[in-house]
């Protein structure tokens, strides 16, 4: 009964949240000014991180509202605003027949997807981390990122700072 | 075999390589040096190759002078050398030709002498090559360096109008056929490989190798295709005219007399030993194109103004010549189409050496610039004789020997091939006859040719080996037979054991994966 | 008396399948550079979320870890390419990409 | 907890790569008012060469560390080498043109080593993180050097647009890691081929998916039709040391990934993805040698070029059998040589103002500038796979790998298309010694290290042609493990 | 003796050498020495071999020298080497014997010529070649000798080249000739294959004569037929007669040579040579005999209409070789030889003697613009007038003997016909008329000489005059060597050739020739002869008789009443416009061969070669230029379109793993 209760609430926020971040991602693509697209990126990320809470991975909602919706997208607005960008003119919705069929195929393609990870359920093999050493998934990533994925670690941090310095070299005035 | 210990072989198809590199350090003003040395080089080149002659053994039909090291051994790919009584012969050729080439550019060429010899050396190091090589990879990357040097002699020394058309043209050509070939020689390097097990390119393995025809089919016309481009066979052909008349004098030469025989000693050395029921179960087509070659080439030669175009279709027809004799598979045949190859080198050699030489007097090749030259130039008069007389195969002069064994044999294989190609001869008579009376019988009907000079010195001691080749070969022409009886006897002997050999499939899947 | 059943992975699944759909869709339809880049975040992100699930699912650390990986690169990706736009903008006073072709053919 | 054994001595190339890399950025901070900085230059020769050193002292042995996401085995020694000698190239290349072209920084140094250690890990990663990961510093660090030239429109325009469809291809490419993940559970490659062999997954739609994405997001960096588009366009705009630069070095790091995830994690679609990879390779050719026929820019003729050279490579990937393997790893080689040499023989034609990059440009240079035009010729010749070059044999391995695995037409497509590829190779020739120039290119100035990286291109192509028996047995010997 | 038969035609060979060599350098004396020299010496050789030949019985009349191995190939194996029977031998020394006095006659013919030394040279090479065609011993060797003189009569009669009719005339000889060559050829390969099959690869005369029983008679009479078409090329036969007219373009004393006395007798000689072959082929037989009928009293029929001297001279030696032909094709072959002798020597003496007649008018060729001139030139009148009635076949002059004999075999040898020898007849007397027409022309009526060439009229030096005297008397005298029993002679030349010509070895069983050889050869006994001896007398006078005939007509035409021709060719306009025309044959042939070669090989070239060929490959090219100028429009810049195109791959490559996954 009690996890009845608990599915049934899953559910309600699942698909609440789901919902939402459909919705909010099509605003995305679909709003004219960049700034709004933005924000409703942020409230997509917001959704998607509720899902990870949901999948029990609290360390990754914690990171995705703090990097994505944090970080990235502030960087973004910040760029927009810097630049900006007044809203795309009308002639941008004008139809662009490579669009059209793209935005198509894209959804054809969604059929595929769909019925690659429906046919079946995910047959993989299944590991040692069960739901009870979730509880505290944190400590478990840690312990992973740290021992197991040590290297990919330390190479990110190369792939950062190649980013950043790139990014500098980039965007600093002419001497 | 090597001579004195030294690898003849390779010495005589590096040598000039050799003689490139060191006009590369030979200041470019300097034309009178660039010559020299070119010509030095290629007559050492020649001395070189003499002995290769002398001390060939006419007795055994094994290859001679045979250096074989591995190249790639992994994939049994070999540097493999030697000659045999067909090679030796187009060896001795290619080197006497070279140099004749070099001297009639002595004047010709005025500008970028240096960039011209090299290329030069170069193409003979790659013909040489070509011709001494026993290992299908090896004879394919020299078939394909004698490309470049030829494609840039066409294409920078050439006639200012079309040459860039020409070159372009000449070198797709070959390219297109040659890259089938490739596969093929791939394809049957494999099947080779299931079959035996052994690893090799080295055709005299390779010939040993029966494999169902069907599959002799596909890979027969890939070699076949590549071959009659470059022989040209009707209808490949068109390219030749175009090569040859804006080529230079010496292009034109070493185009005539060595580049097209490549084709048909790709022919006699790989394609027909290699595949021999295809090529027997062919030989109806390929006797039926090089007919018409023969006739296509002398009806479209007499109609052409200018003299190397003329020249050019000429080609045509006497390489039909050679194929008809070669596809006649009978002693006759066969040895009289390696008898026109070394004529045909030599005649049509002489003859575009005689064209360059008024050409580089009067820039003009058309037809009707000329006429009444006999009365201004006795001695051209008498060598374009010699030449023309041996071209239309008068007996006495080579060309006779080489066409009367090609007919007889193509006569004894299949009458009507006989009678069909015997009209050739009338027709040659006709239009090289017609072209000689425009260009030397008649008035001076045009004032710039009443001041031509007569030959100088250079020109006759050019013209003058040609002559003598063209008398020795028509008659004593033993000397040479005696060289090449016993390799055709076995290439026969092999080809008719290979037909009457049923041919049983090594593995049906290979039949089946090569029809697929 | 009935249960209600937890929610399997398919849904997730699919979801992220739309999610990231719709992020194609934006990068192929939108003219700002700065959103089309941002749909490829969605993308990443939908990407993000099969990731979790699978490893939620498959009780894996990995997907975990190879999401937490992606945002990183994302990231880094974001500050590039925002570099990138800010420059193309000093350039050219425009970043829609239907406004650059000069290279082309 | 315990950590992993970390053996350093196995990344011991990648660190040295790393730490050059951040000791240039230093130095470059250090002496920001330099005039000169090829010393910058000259510091990354001497660390690709230690590195260089390294590996080969690596030579032999497998071995493999940090939970097996790093395997340093023949075929990433090789790639190694392979990735070592292009950035050494490219860094000689370089050290003349971006003072020419004023965007002599540290950090493009930098990027350069970052690029190549990127490399490096692709080739070396045995776990999908570690190739994702590679994948991503090479493509980054590229991003930001096809934008180097920051007041040329063109270059700026080249890194948006690889920049945003490098991020949309990574998409692509990590949707498809997901689902691989998904439908097996591991990450790992050697696991992931157990795992499909012992659950005989052959049949999952998930893990066909997966090979559809993959296939996206590699053929994506090999430039492979239909996901090449952004080839020319880059290579065009791109610095003309980095756009060498990505067409070899880019290009093999793909294969390499590329080869290792499909033959080692899911050997057992080969079935399912030849006659996919049949359909690109044949696409990939074609397109690339008929569009390039058309091409007036230089650059963007080797572009299309490439792409087409990815197609000959993908004819030995469809042949999938250990010849077609070490003939691809041949093939990278030997293109390597003669792609950086052409690219070089640009860069020299060019000064600072007028790049050349036109092909009319080249009219009458044959005997203007011998041996610039001699070499030019040599490194087309050898990628139109004309003997006795490393193009040729090249092609000739890769070929005579597809017709032992019986794929005759593909190899009959092949050839004849390299005999259209002679075309427009020939036409570059035809301009250079049959043609006078309209234009006088005069004041060239070579410098000396374009000169030697030259040098080197030439000898390596010839090397290759002539005595290929030494690096095909290198090759063979590499792809020991990996089948 | 023997061993040095090969010295006949060394002679001329080193001559043609030296003076093709040196010729320019030294000067016109030394020339002139070395060439006549070289023919002098040649001829004394064969007058030893020919005695050292006679000296043996007839049985052993036969030698034979191999030089040394030319051609060898597998089972196809010759020589060059010379064969020294009766025949050959015969031939030898017509030749040579001719030649000398016409190399002799050249000197003072060609003194002011420039190209004096390249004449001497070519007509050297020319008695080489001819030496080479009938002393060969195999059939290659005379088909060298066949094509040589073929060659050198191209170049004599293209000597003045300057002149276009000189150059066209050589090359449509030799082309012509060509095409008599390409029979000769075939024949020779028939043979050849024909004979293998039975196992005997030889192309050498005697083993092929020995073994022509071997093969079936359709084979022989295809090969006879196919050498009978070479024959008719090199003797100016139907239908390729054309050439020789033309050959009048040359110098006179080389038209006398080449054109009359050796190189168009060859065809003779050759069916003479293989008269085994022939006398197996009956059909064959009966081919040649038509064929020279026809041709004699069809070109006579022309003789009558032509104006030039040359010309008229020309048509005569075609009829006369006709003659030649139907004597060795009803079996005469003896005859047929004796015939090619006697005409060697009137119709070379003829043709020397018109060329006196140029060089006394200064090169007028045109008997319109002559007459009246016996008086001026006597020499070459009395001699030209000895030649006429030669020819015409006055009794006792040498053309009366072999012209009867050929005459009577037609009528009575079993090949032979009573129609053959009709027209033969005929022939003879149109042949009567219309030399005697030339005769007259020239030498009679009042003078038409054009008055600033006549006033210097004069007989030609004594070089000149002294060769047509030994022809005279040679034309005179030769026929003797050959007088029929009938008239009580011994027939000679009969016997003389008997072992070539009678020995048909196997072919004896069905020819009658051998027969009749015989019959002959052993004094006339056997009925072949007797029986019908008052006939062939009867057949001589009627001969005689029509002969006089054509001569009264020309007598009656040019001298008693010269408007009468005039008359005659108003009252038949339209054939005398068609024989003064020469039945437009050349015109016909321009159209029929000619041109029609040039329009097609026109046609080929631009039509074919130009268009189809090039035009597809340069048409492929063009489309892949087409097809790559679309396609890099694709390429259009915006990047949406590349991610687009990246899509719309992944679609297809999904499309297809998600069929495949659905229907495997």
């Amino acid at each position: 009964m009690a996890e009845n209760i608990g599915n049934l609430f899953q559910w309600l926020i699942f698909l609440g949240a789901g919902f939402l971040s459909i919705l909010a991602s099509i605003l995305v693509i679909t709003r004219k000014n960049p700034i709004h697209s933005a924000l409703f990126m942020v409230l997509t990320f917001l959704c998607v991180a509720v899902l990870y809470i949901l999948l029990h991975s609290q360390f990754i909602a914690i990171i995705q509202v703090v990097v994505y919706a944090g970080a990235i997208v502030m960087l973004i607005v910040f760029v927009i605003m810097l630049l900006d960008l007044e809203e795309e003119l009308r002639r941008g919705l004008k139809i662009v027949y490579s669009k059209v069929i793209g935005s198509f195929l894209a959804l054809i393609f969604l059929l595929g997807i769909l019925y690659s990870v429906v046919a079946r359920s995910p047959a993989g093999k299944v590991g040692v981390y069960d739901l009870d050493k979730m509880k505290t998934s944190t400590k478990t990533f840690g312990e992973v990122l740290f021992t197991k994925y040590l290297f990919p670690f330390e190479v990110v941090s190369i792939l950062l700072v190649a980013a950043i310095i790139g990014a500098v070299v980039l965007s600093k005035r002419r001497r | 075999m090597t001579i004195l210990g030294i690898p003849i072989l390779s010495l005589i198809t590096f040598f000039p390589l050799l003689g490139a590199v060191v006009l590369l350090f030979i200041n470019k003003e300097n034309v009178k040096a660039l010559r020299w040395v070119a010509l030095l080089f290629s007559l050492v080149e020649f001395i070189f190759s003499l002995p290769l002659f002398f001390a060939f053994n006419p007795k055994t039909a094994e290859m001679q002078f045979v250096e074989d090291w591995w190249w790639v051994q992994s994939y049994g790919v070999s540097y493999k050398l030697g000659i045999d009584g067909i090679s030796l012969l187009l060896v001795l050729l290619t080197t006497f030709l070279t140099v004749l080439c070099i001297l009639c550019s002595w004047s010709a060429i005025t500008f970028r002498v240096k960039e011209y010899m090299i290329s030069f050396l170069f193409l003979e190091t790659g013909m040489v090559g070509a011709l001494v090589a026993l290992d299908l990879i090896l004879f394919y990357v020299f078939w394909e360096v004698m490309l470049i040097p030829m494609y840039l002699l066409i294409g920078v020394w050439g006639d200012p109008k079309r040459r860039i058309y020409a070159a372009i043209k000449f070198f797709l050509f070959t390219m297109a056929g040659s890259v089938l070939m490739l596969v093929a020689i791939l394809v049957f390097y494999f099947i080779n490989l299931k079959a035996t097990g052994k690893a090799t390119f080295d055709v005299l393995e390779l010939y040993k190798l029966g494999i169902p025809i069907e599959t002799q089919y596909w890979l027969f016309s890939a070699f076949a295709l590549a071959f009659a481009i470059k022989v040209p066979m009707f209808p490949f052909h068109t390219w030749l005219p175009d090569a040859h008349t804006e080529a230079p004098t010496a292009g034109s030469v070493i185009l005539a007399g060595v580049l097209l025989k490549m084709g048909t000693y790709g022919f006699i050395r790989f394609a027909i030993p290699l595949f021999p029921n295809a090529a027997y179960e062919l030989m109806p087509l390929i006797s039926v194109l090089a007919l018409i070659g023969i006739i296509y080439g002398a009806l479209v030669s007499m109609m052409q103004p200018d003299l190397k175009r003329l020249v050019a279709f000429s080609s045509v027809s006497h390489l039909g010549y050679v194929m008809l004799g070669m596809f006649a598979f009978n002693m006759q045949g066969v040895q009289g189409s390696i008898y026109q190859m070394l004529n045909h080198g030599i005649s049509t050699g002489s003859l575009f050496l005689i064209v360059g030489m008024i050409y580089e007097r009067r820039h003009t090749r058309m037809i009707a610039d000329f006429g009444g030259l006999s009365k201004v130039m006795p001695i051209y008069a008498a060598f374009f004789m010699i030449v023309t007389l041996s071209s239309i195969g008068l007996p006495s002069t080579n060309g006779f020997v080489g066409e009367f064994l090609i007919l007889l044999g193509a006569f004894q294989s299949n009458a009507v091939y006989g009678v069909l190609a015997a009209t050739g001869v009338i027709l040659g008579a006709g239009y090289m006859l017609w072209m000689f009376q425009r260009v030397m019988f008649g008035k001076i009907t045009n004032p710039k040719n009443e001041g031509l000079k007569d030959l100088n010195a250079r020109e006759i001691v050019t013209l003058t080996p040609m002559v003598i080749l063209i008398f020795l070969m028509g008659i004593y022409p033993k000397l040479f037979f005696s060289k090449m009886d016993v390799s055709v006897e076995k290439f026969l002997k092999d080809f008719k054991g290979r037909i009457e050999m049923k041919v049983d499939l090594p593995s049906p899947k290979i039949l089946a994966e090569v029809k697929k | 008396m009935w249960t209600v059943p937890s929610i399997p992975p398919e849904v997730y699944l699919v979801l992220s399948g739309i999610l990231f759909t719709i992020g194609v869709i934006g990068a192929l339809t939108r003219r700002n550079a700065i959103v089309v880049f941002m749909s490829i975040e969605l993308m990443l992100n939908a990407v993000n979320l099969s990731f979790i699930t699978f490893s939620r699912f498959l009780q894996s650390m990995d997907g975990v870890v190879f999401a937490f990986f992606v945002m990183a690169v994302a990231a880094a990706e974001a500050a590039v390419g925002l570099a990138i736009f800010v420059m193309l903008y000093r350039s050219r006073e425009t970043i829609n990409v239907d406004e650059v072709n000069l290279l082309k053919w | 907890m315990k950590l992993p054994e970390i053996d350093l001595y196995l990344i011991a190339p990648e660190i040295i790569i790393t730490a050059f890399g951040f000791l240039v950025l230093l130095i470059d901070v250090f002496r920001p008012r330099a005039e000169k900085k090829s010393y910058l230059g000259i510091i990354c020769l001497i660390g690709i060469v230690l590195s260089f050193l390294y590996t080969f002292t690596q030579m032999g042995s497998v071995k493999s560390g940090f939970e097996g996401m790093f395997t340093s085995d023949g075929f990433a020694l090789f790639f190694k080498v392979l990735f070592l000698i292009i950035a050494f190239l490219t860094i000689l290349i370089s050290m003349g043109y971006v003072q020419r072209e004023g965007i002599e920084f540290g950090e493009y140094y930098a990027l350069i080593l970052f690029s190549t250690l990127g490399m490096m890990l692709m080739s070396a990663g045995t776990h999908l993180i570690t190739i994702f990961l590679g994948l991503e510093t090479m493509s980054i660090s590229i991003y930001i050097l096809a934008g180097m030239m920051r007041e040329d429109k063109r270059s700026i325009e080249a890194a948006m647009k690889y920049f945003l469809l490098g991020a949309f291809a990574t998409g692509f490419l990590l949707y498809g890691i997901a689902l691989l993940y998904g439908a097996t559970g591991s990450l790992h490659l050697k696991e992931v081929a157990d795992y499909i062999t012992s659950k005989n997954l052959l049949k999952n739609p998930m893990l066909m998916m997966s090979l559809v994405f993959l296939t996206i997001g590699f053929g994506f960096k090999i430039a492979s039709v239909p996901f090449h588009m952004w080839t020319p366009d880059v290579y065009e705009g791109a610095p003309t040391s980095i756009t060498a630069f990505m067409a070899t070095g880019v290009k093999a790091a793909g294969f390499s990934a590329f080869i290792r995830v499909f033959f080692s994690a899911l050997p057992g679609f080969r079935p399912d993805w030849t006659s996919i990879m049949w359909l690109i390779s044949v696409a990939t050719m074609t397109v690339g040698n008929i569009v390039a026929i058309s091409q007036e820019n230089i650059k963007r003729m080797l572009a299309y070029s490439s792409i087409a050279h990815a197609g000959y490579i993908l004819v030995a990937f469809v042949a999938g059998n250990d010849l077609g393997t070490s003939g691809i790893l041949f093939y990278l080689m030997a293109y390597a040589f003669m792609n950086i040499g052409a690219f070089t023989v640009v860069i020299l034609l060019g000064k600072k103002g007028e790049e050349n990059t036109m092909i009319s440009d080249y009219a009458g240079i044959g005997f203007k500038y011998p041996l610039l035009a001699a070499s030019m010729t040599i490194f087309l010749l050898s990628m139109a796979g004309i003997p006795p070059l490393g193009g040729f044999m090249a092609k000739f391995y890769v070929f005579s790998a597809a017709v032992k695995s019986k794929f005759y037409w593909l190899v009959i497509i092949g050839v004849l298309n390299s005999a259209v590829s002679v075309y427009y190779y020939l036409r570059v020739t035809v301009l250079m010694y049959f043609r006078e120039s309209e234009r006088e290119i005069t004041g060239l100035h070579f410098s000396p290290a374009s000169v030697f990286a030259l040098i080197v291109a030439i000898v390596g192509t010839l090397y290759m042609g002539i005595f290929p028996a030494n690096v095909l047995s290198f090759a063979q010997r590499s792809i020991a493990g990996l089948m | 003796m023997f061993d040095y038969v090969w010295l006949i035609p060394a002679f001329p060979a080193i001559g043609f050498l030296l003076n093709g060599l040196f010729g320019r350098r030294y000067s016109k004396n030394l020339v002139s020495w070395v060439a006549c020299g070289a023919l002098g010496l040649s001829f004394l050789t064969s007058i030893l071999v020919f005695l050292a030949l006679i000296a043996k019985p007839p049985s052993e009349r036969f030698f034979e020298k191999v030089i040394f191995d030319w051609v060898v190939s597998g089972s196809f194996h010759t020589v060059i080497g010379y064969q020294i029977d009766p025949l050959s031998i015969l031939m030898a020394l017509v030749v040579t014997g001719v030649s000398f006095f016409i190399h002799i006659y050249s000197v003072g013919y060609m003194h002011d010529d420039p190209g004096y030394p390249r004449y001497f040279t070519y007509l050297n090479l020319f008695v080489f070649m001819m030496l080479n065609l009938v002393l060969a011993n195999n059939f290659l060797l005379m088909f060298v000798g066949w094509e040589g003189v073929g060659l050198c009569s191209y170049l004599l009669i293209g000597f003045w080249f300057e002149k276009d009719s000189a150059a066209n005339a050589g090359k449509k000889a030799f082309v012509v000739n060509r095409v008599g060559d390409f029979g000769f050829i075939l024949g020779m390969f028939l043979l050849f294959t024909s004979l293998g099959q039975k196992g005997i690869w030889t192309l050498d005369f005697t083993e092929v004569f020995q073994n022509a029983h071997l093969l079936d008679s359709t084979t022989v009479t295809l090969i006879t037929i196919l050498l009978f078409i070479g024959a008719c090329g090199k003797s100016a036969q139907i239908p390729l007669y054309v050439w020789l007219p033309d050959a009048m373009e040359g110098p006179t004393p080389v038209s006398s040579l080449i054109h009359a006395a050796t190189m168009v007798t060859a065809g003779v000689y050759m069916i003479a040579r293989c008269n085994v072959l022939y006398s197996m082929a009956p059909i064959s037989m009966a081919i040649v005999a038509i064929v020279g009928v026809a041709t004699a009293i069809y070109t006579a029929s022309i003789g009558f209409c032509q104006n030039d001297i040359k010309k008229v001279l020309a048509y005569s030696t075609i009829s006369q070789l006709g003659y030649m032909f139907l004597g060795v094709g009803v079996g005469a072959f003896s005859a047929g030889i004796f015939h090619l002798m006697t005409h060697a020597f009137f119709k070379g003496l003829l043709f020397l003697g018109a060329g006196s007649v140029m060089h006394a008018l200064s090169g007028e060729l045109d008997m319109r613009k002559m007459g009246a001139l016996r008086t001026k030139i006597p020499i070459t009148f009395w001699t030209f007038f000895i030649a006429t009635l030669a020819i015409a076949g006055i009794p006792g002059l040498s053309g009366f003997f072999s012209k009867d004999e050929i005459l009577w075999q037609a009528f009575s040898s079993p090949r032979g016909h009573f129609l053959l020898w009709l027209i033969a007849a005929i022939a003879a007397g149109m042949t009567a008329f219309y030399m005697f027409r030339a005769l007259f022309l020239t030498f009679f009526g009042e003078s038409r000489v054009d008055p600033h060439v006549a006033h210097h009229i004069h007989e030609s030096p004594k070089i000149m005059t002294i060769p047509l005297v030994i022809l005279a008397v040679l034309s005179v005298i030769g026929g003797y060597v050959g007088v029929p029993h009938v008239l009580g002679g011994a027939n000679h030349i009969n016997e003389f050739l008997a072992p070539v010509l009678g020995g048909g070895g196997p072919a004896k069983a069905h020819s009658g020739i051998t027969l009749l050889s015989q019959a002959w050869a052993s004094g006339g006994e056997g009925e072949g002869a007797s029986h019908s001896a008052q006939l062939e007398l009867l057949m001589m006078v009627v001969s005689v008789i029509i002969a006089l005939v054509g001569i009264g007509v020309a007598y009656l035409f040019y001298i008693k009443n010269p408007a009468l021709p005039k008359r005659l060719a108003e009252r038949w306009k339209g054939l005398y416009t068609l024989i003064f025309n020469k039945y437009y044959v050349d015109e016909i042939y321009e159209v029929l061969f000619v041109n029609s070669l040039k329009g097609l090989g026109t046609g080929l070239w631009k039509g074919f070669d130009d268009f189809v060929i090039d035009g597809t490959v340069n048409g492929i090219a063009y489309l892949i230029g087409l097809i790559s100028g679309v396609m890099r429009r694709i390429q259009t810049g915006f990047v949406q379109n590349y991610a687009f195109s990246m899509v719309l791959g992944a679609v297809i490559i999904a499309g297809y793993y998600i069929v495949r996954a659905i229907f495997y």
